[in-house]
């Protein structure tokens, strides 16, 4: 039983932050249908600046809040640059996305140099409780707590606002939604930012539960990231949450009951998700 | 119409000339075996435009079946003789399996979506790669091996050539395939598959028979990276050479079956002469960043590719000398 | 005579609406039959249950006497069942010209050559071109199709369903969008396909005055019911229709011209 | 194509005789390493510790034998096919007479066979893979790096003794499987039991169902066998297996690796370097030169290694009076021993294999050093270390 | 009368194409302008070149007297103008009320009674509220484009076919709708059907191959046999 707990508990915190992780596509590569393959990137300069400007001011909190605030400025960047001449053309997108990810992780070492860099957690959430043979990660809890408030605050977001819907028809039909007197470019321009904060926020969250960053952190986890939005269901934030869910327990069970066949079991998952739901677990609509 | 097609069937012909020459006027080995390399990745491009180019289908698993083609080789050549009869019947072993493979893979997964399609090949190549990494009596997991090849290939450049002539037998073939009728209807198929259907032709006979092709084209073109490293490990089956095969694919231009061969070109070349200037110049020791904005000038600069934006060029030139104006003037009826 | 296309009972829903109900109706030989009704009543589903596109609910569709209520779109257009689309259904990218050609590659049944250049086959050219001379798109063959105007698309819409030349035609608001000066060219075309007498022709249609004289008889969707099938003249006398389709548009046109 | 001609026409002038430098004599030398990619770090160090090692072999005079010695350094990019390509154009167009590399196993054994069909030496630097001196061995190559099996040994040797209960856990791939089956042969052979063997996708990111098994086993020690950036440490903290009473014990990595070990002060492993362990005067010329040179940085895991592959290069030379000629060379340097900063290193004759020392560590927390220092608990000599010869 | 639109000798370019080649009529406040031409002569261009979706590259658009030429789209349509295109536009994957929604410059209670008056227009939409707009018939998708651009009270209407697909009897309701409307709202119709353009029309442009050929008032066209048989082969 205990076991059980245990394998539950740490499948979810790791579900957690794979929904951190993939939160950020979810609105970039789910809503706005964007091939973001520079995705990767954004998360990884999350991770070192969040690890930098922990180590600046000494303040985790603040560690977060600048990989927040660079995320939304690559974010804008990437946005202006590289993405607004590419919209809704996926082929383009494929490639322009992929040579900016380059960009991003060769800027990481010379910003930062080519080592891995330690990450810390902070003090107060390092550690962990004992309650008999069941073992609470305190970083990890933080991360539920972390993933579930960013799924509230999102979710009322797209349920309560009209954003999630003008997206979906800014992808859709571009041109019509400008005629019915929507800026569309500036929603979408927005809505990019806040997937590059999450990713950053992914990132600087993610950094000190492995412990280390390092510049090729980022494709490794794009790609889990891709998974988790696929068989969520494009741009729906509930289908993330689960699907990453789902990712993080069968892994820790996996892991635990047939370890030969862990190293497959997420592309297993995505596999098994899609063939019996071709449009993954959830749709777009509320 | 008919002119221009001899016209650019004659370009060809001096480039392909061109390049059985060469060997015979420059001995660099370092020329012979990037050239090589850039044939063989043309191949894979072009397998792959047929996939997305022609048919629409963006894949992230055709790393697989290139895999196929360079395990097949290997696995043969290491086990039996390393003789040319066993590779070309490891070539053609290696076609068989990506036949195979792609047909079921196809018929299993060409239902889907865009998205979940890619994203459902990316699983199942996935699932080779975790095959190769544990078949370790046969794969040698991710260290992977080194076999011999033929003694005809000792000189590089009899591979050079065979290589070459791969790249020229394939690229007609292709080019036949796609000019067919067949390939006028994949075409159809990419731009409305539920009109295709409606025009009685079966979407997904053609998508399947397409990553058949694609498939099996792509087989080969392992079959031929193996001999050219003497060596195979499960980088062949990695999401990396798929997205080398896209790259080329975008960059030359899709569904141009040209574009793909001039976009291993230039990726090859560039990323050879830009860690060439890393070693001079420091400020290019960073020269991946300068690799990175290339294909991002590139989707700018060629957004259909650098054979796609020529052609609609040349194409613009000419309808503007001839002016073919939309507005097209009638005679009132009265 | 046979008929040559039967519906038993069919019936399609949609969740909770059924959008086609218990339509059994006779479709005689190298006939042309208009369908009519308000909007939403059924018409486009119904087209869709013919040509394959939807699978019914419940009931039957027969062909010649053949049930081909299971069978796929693709296997009933090489049947001969041809039909075109109310929202236009092109390939956007492709020319006018290869649009059609690819209608006319299919009814010849070149479906899997491989190896041959497809200029191989001047005829299919030739047969396209005649064809986008038949609706009036001479001159913009080459033009790519998601260029043209919306009348256009409509023509080049008629063109590839002509270039099927299967046996019966399912015609879905052909002239929706169509210039005034136009529609009676497009209408001499169905005209003179109607008086060769190989073809069997469903019509659907808004423009009363264009199908009268037309339509060896209309039938009437109404609510996804069929309500009534008949000779042009008993349905515009059908009061029902009167109240629920036609309102009075057509009473004053009659007056004012 | 201008360029493409003047690049062929380079290698034919420098090999006529109207070439003066050919009557004196050059001696070049061709080294492969990732100088960019993920393994870009180990490049570097391995492209400063060669350097270094030409200059201390040739007492700064870069000749030997009256030959001018020099080096060409190419980037594998850490992909096998342009690992080839650039081995080729180092033994085709600069005609090198000695080949050094590389950063990964893959790239490595993607060159061995040129080396053969080329008859030059190769020296693999500082790829591990077994099979390089193995299974894919030819009697080109000599490896101046540890194998997995060195690692393996050193491993046991630091932890196993009679009746001592040990658990492994290593990424599930060749590197780890080659690493455990090894360790577990020789951790047997002292008397240990391997209780459990746990393997863990690499890529993952939570490990702690495997940790979980291992508590539930309750081994002595536990040992890991791990490479690549994302680690388990701070997870095997976090389920305080120390404090259940399982040692950890693993092979301590390069400087930037050991400062995402803090979780692991206290345990006992083995390493294969550190600047201050190695007591030579070959060591304490590269410690002093490497700080003058690279403002104040101290060489790294792999800086030696470099370095050794040099001076086994200049030192083979010197036997063979200048001669490079593989053929020749081969029974020069099979069994030929020379002075490293690990110490005498030894080719094996069988599969050439460099015989060298590792060094049984503790971690420690040392003030003014932001990572733990593995502190010298004895050296295991290269006897001590000696794998099975499997080629 | 107040002109509220003034389109100004406009060319306009789409690639290498030049489409319009000289158009010019004025909208009047408070009369339906109808644009006239056969098909493919550019009236759909004219229109979104006044929404600014493919923008002039030469003339004017003055709207409210404020120059619209080079302006965004998104600000043409909040300074007041409505656009119904001829492909409807509708969002397949949105149901009618989320594209209502889309559509909606805000939810105050004026906008939400409009949309009450728009839906009695359109009952249809009503029952299918929640339906996907792409599952819609034709003539559904046509009726909620209308309504869509109908929930605001614009100063300006730009309607290309609103008959096209339309049932006789909704085609009335849709005439005495925008002869409602015309009370408040300026209104430039695209209309094939020559007896519903007539009859709502108080002016009409003729454009034929993308320039102006004749403008005028209605009453004058529907007596001009030689223009009708000539240019929409009527009459
Ligand atoms: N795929 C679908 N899913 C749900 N409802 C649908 C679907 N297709 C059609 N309907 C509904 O079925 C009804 C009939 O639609 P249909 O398109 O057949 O009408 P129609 O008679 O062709 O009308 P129109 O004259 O406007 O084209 C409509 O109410 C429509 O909303
Ligand atoms: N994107 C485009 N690229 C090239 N040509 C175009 C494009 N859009 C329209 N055209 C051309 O411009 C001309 C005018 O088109 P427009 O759609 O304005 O005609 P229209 O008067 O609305 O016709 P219809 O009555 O058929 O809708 C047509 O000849 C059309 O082919
Ligand atoms: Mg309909
Ligand atoms: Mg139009």
């Amino acid at each position: 039983m205990e076991l059980l707990i245990n394998l539950t508990i740490n499948g979810l915190a790791t579900g957690m932050l794979i929904f951190l992780l993939a939160s950020g596509l979810t609105l970039i590569f789910g809503l706005m249908s964007v091939l973001n393959f520079a995705h990767g990137g954004l998360f990884a300069w999350g991770a070192y600046s969040g690890v930098w400007f922990y180590a600046l001011t000494d303040s985790f909190v603040l560690g977060i809040v600048g990989a927040i605030i660079t995320g939304i400025v690559l974010g804008f960047i990437t946005e202006k640059l590289i993405i607004t001449p590419v919209y809704g053309n996926h082929v383009q997108q494929i490639l322009i996305t992929l040579g900016f990810m380059l960009v991003l992780t060769e800027l990481l070492k010379v910003v930062w140099g080519p080592n891995q860099i330690a990450a810390k957690v902070p003090p107060y959430l390092a550690g962990s409780w004992e309650f008999g043979d069941v073992l609470i990660i305190k970083y990890r809890l933080f991360i539920i707590i972390v993933g579930f408030v960013i799924f509230g605050l999102f979710q009322y977001m797209l349920q309560k606002t009209k954003i999630g819907l003008i997206v979906r028809a800014g992808v859709m039909n571009k041109e019509m939604v400008q005629a019915l007197g929507i800026n569309i470019k500036r929603v979408f321009l927005y809505v990019f930012m806040a997937g590059a904060a999450l990713a950053a926020l992914g990132g600087a969250l993610m950094a000190p539960y492995s412990g280390v960053v390092y510049a090729e952190m980022g494709f490794e986890f794009a790609i889990l990231a891709f998974i988790v939005v696929v068989i969520g269901g494009m741009g729906s934030f509930p289908g993330s949450l689960l699907a990453a869910i789902l990712v993080g327990l069968a892994g820790s069970y996996m892991a635990y009951y047939v370890p030969a066949l862990s190293l497959a079991v997420n592309m297993m998952l995505m596999a098994i998700v899609l063939i019996f739901r071709p449009q993954g677990l959830f749709t777009a609509k509320g | 119409m008919k002119q221009k097609f001899q016209w650019n069937n004659y370009l060809l012909g001096v480039g392909v000339l061109a390049l059985v020459i060469f060997p015979f006027v420059s001995d660099s080995r370092t020329w012979t075996i990037l050239l090589t390399q850039i044939f063989i990745f043309s191949i894979l491009a072009m397998s792959y435009d047929i996939l997305l180019g022609y048919t629409g289908i963006v894949s992230f698993g055709h790393a697989m079946f290139f895999g196929m083609g360079a395990y097949t080789t290997a696995i043969m050549m290491k086990k039996a003789e390393p003789t040319m009869g066993i590779f070309f019947l490891s070539m053609g072993v290696g076609m068989l399996l990506a036949g195979v493979v792609s047909f079921f893979i196809g018929l299993l997964t060409l239902r889907l979506k865009s998205h979940f399609f890619a994203m459902l090949t990316l699983a199942v190549s996935g699932l080779f790669l975790v095959l190769a990494e544990k078949w370790r009596t046969l794969t040698y997991g991710n260290d992977g091996f080194t076999f011999k090849a033929p003694e005809f290939f000792k000189d590089r450049m009899m591979f050079y050539f065979l290589v070459l002539a791969m790249l020229v037998l394939v690229y007609i073939c292709l080019r036949r395939f796609v000019n067919s009728p067949f390939g006028r209807v994949l075409v159809a198929v990419r731009e409305n598959e539920q009109r295709t259907q409606s025009l009685g032709f079966n979407p997904l006979h053609y998508k399947v028979i397409a990553s058949v092709v694609a498939g099996v084209i792509a087989s080969l073109a392992g079959s031929l990276y193996a001999v050219s490293l003497r060596f195979v490990n499960t980088s062949v089956l990695a999401m990396d050479i798929t997205l080398d095969a896209l790259l080329m694919t975008i960059i030359g231009g899709v569904g141009t079956l040209i574009g793909p061969i001039v976009g291993a070109g230039i990726i090859e070349l560039t990323q050879h002469y830009l860690s060439g200037l890393a070693k001079e110049y420091p400020i290019f020791e960073r020269w991946i960043i300068f690799f990175g904005i290339i294909y991002i000038l590139a989707v700018i600069f060629f957004p259909r590719g650098v054979v796609g934006t020529i052609r609609e060029k040349m194409w613009k030139r000419q309808s503007k000398k001839s002016e073919v104006k939309p507005v097209t003037k009638k005679e009132g009826l009265g | 005579m046979d008929p040559i296309l039967k519906t038993d009972q069919l019936t399609i829903r949609f969740g909770g609406h059924t959008a086609v109900s218990n339509v059994s109706f006779e479709m005689p030989a190298r006939q042309l039959k208009s369908i009519i009704g308000p909007n939403g009543a059924g018409k486009t589903t119904f087209f869709n249950l013919l040509s394959g596109e939807l699978k019914p609910t419940e009931g039957e569709v027969f062909f010649k006497g053949k049930r081909i209520t299971t069978m796929s779109a693709v296997a009933r257009t090489r049947l001969g069942l041809g039909r075109s689309f109310q929202i236009t259904n092109v390939f956007p990218n492709l020319t006018v010209l290869e649009n059609v050609r690819l209608a006319v590659q299919s009814k010849k049944n070149i479906r899997y050559q491989m190896t041959r250049h497809f200029f191989h086959y001047k005829s299919l050219m030739e047969e396209a071109q005649q064809l986008i001379d038949l609706v009036l798109l001479q001159g913009r063959e080459h033009a790519i199709a998601s260029q043209l105007s919306h009348g256009e698309k409509r023509k080049l819409e008629i063109a590839m369903l002509l270039a099927l030349d299967t046996e019966v035609l399912l015609l879905d608001e052909p002239t929706a969008g169509m210039s005034l000066e136009e529609v009676p060219a497009i209408l001499d075309v169905i005209k003179k396909i109607k008086q060769k007498g190989d073809k069997t022709i469903l019509l659907i249609e808004h423009k009363m005055d264009m199908i009268l004289d037309l339509s060896d008889s209309i039938m009437v969707l109404f609510n996804g019911k069929l309500l009534a099938d008949g000779s042009p003249q008993e349905i515009m006398d059908n009061e029902t229709v009167q109240n629920a389709y036609l309102g009075g548009l057509y009473d004053e046109n009659a007056v004012e011209s | 194509a201008c360029n493409i001609d003047e690049d062929t026409e380079k290698p034919e002038a420098s090999t006529g005789d109207d070439n003066g430098e050919e009557v004196q004599g050059t001696i070049k030398i061709g080294v492969l390493a990732s100088l960019t990619g993920a393994l870009e770090a180990y490049g570097k160090q391995t492209k400063q510790g060669f350097e270094l090692g030409l200059e201390y072999a040739t007492g700064g005079t870069m000749e030997v034998a009256g030959k001018k010695i020099e080096v060409v350094f190419e980037d594998t990019e850490t992909k096998p096919e342009v690992a080839v390509q650039k081995a080729t154009k180092l033994l085709e167009e600069d005609e090198v007479d000695f080949i050094v590399g590389s950063s990964s196993s893959g790239d490595t054994l993607a060159v061995l066979p040129l080396a053969e069909e080329y008859e030059k030496i190769m020296i693999v630097e500082p790829a591990v893979a077994d099979s390089i001196t193995g299974s894919e061995f030819n009697p080109f190559i000599f490896r101046t790096a540890r194998n997995s099996s060195q690692d393996a040994v050193a491993g046991a040797a630091a932890i196993a003794g009679p009746g001592v209960k040990i658990a492994t856990f290593a990424p599930d791939y060749s590197f780890g499987w080659d690493g455990v089956a090894a360790f577990k042969k020789a951790a047997e052979d002292l008397g240990a039991e391997v209780v459990l063997e746990e393997f863990a996708d690499p890529a993952a990111t939570d490990f702690t169902s495997n940790l979980q098994k291992i508590i539930e086993e309750d081994p002595d020690y536990l040992y890991v066998v791990w490479a690549g950036a994302n680690s388990p440490w701070n997870q095997i903290a976090d389920l305080k297996l120390q404090e259940k009473g399982i040692k950890i014990s693993t092979g301590a990595p390069d400087i930037a690796a050991l400062s995402v070990m803090e979780p692991l002060i206290g345990m006992e492993g083995f390493t294969v370097y550190y600047h201050t362990l190695p007591d030579n005067e070959v060591n304490d010329w590269l410690v002093k030169e490497h700080k003058e040179r690279f403002n104040g940085e101290v060489p790294d895991l792999f800086t030696p290694g470099g370095m050794s592959a040099a001076i086994a290069i200049v030192e083979a030379l010197k036997k063979s009076e200048g001669d490079a000629d593989g053929n020749n060379l081969i029974s020069i340097m099979e069994g030929m021993s020379f002075e490293t900063p690990k110490g005498t290193m030894t080719f094996r004759e069988e599969d050439h294999q460099a015989m060298q020392s590792l060094y049984s560590i503790k971690l420690e927390k040392q003030d003014g050093v932001p990572y733990p220092v593995p502190v010298l608990i004895r050296e295991l000599t290269p006897d001590e270390t000696e794998p099975p010869i499997n080629n | 009368m107040k002109t509220l639109l003034k389109v100004d000798d406009i060319h306009t370019h789409i690639g290498q194409y030049h489409i319009l080649q000289g158009i010019s009529f004025e909208a009047r406040v408070g009369e339906v302008s109808v644009l006239l031409g056969r098909n493919g002569a550019g009236k759909t261009t004219t229109l979104k070149t006044i929404m600014g979706l493919t923008p002039a590259s030469k003339g004017s658009v003055t709207f409210d007297e404020r120059d619209i030429t080079k302006r965004a789209t998104y600000d043409i349509a909040n300074s007041g103008i409505g656009y119904v295109p001829e492909d409807q536009g509708i969002f397949g994957e949105l149901t009618v009320e989320e594209n209502m929604k889309v559509a909606m410059r805000k939810e105050d209670d004026a906008t939400l009674a409009r949309q009450e008056y728009v839906l009695e227009l359109f009952p249809d939409l009503k029952t299918y509220w929640k339906k996907d707009g792409g599952h819609l018939s034709g003539g559904q998708k046509q009726m909620l484009a209308m309504a869509r651009a109908f929930v605001h009270e614009n100063k300006l209407l730009l309607i290309d076919e609103p008959s096209k697909g339309l049932a006789p009897i909704v085609i009335e309701k849709v005439m005495e709708a925008i002869m409602e409307m015309k009370k408040k709202t300026t209104i430039v119709l695209v209309e094939q059907n020559f007896i519903m353009a007539s009859r709502i029309g108080d002016r009409y442009t003729l454009i034929d191959d993308g320039a102006t050929v004749q403008t005028g008032a209605m009453k004058e066209l529907i007596h001009d046999e030689e223009v009708k048989r000539k240019y929409l082969g009527i009459g």
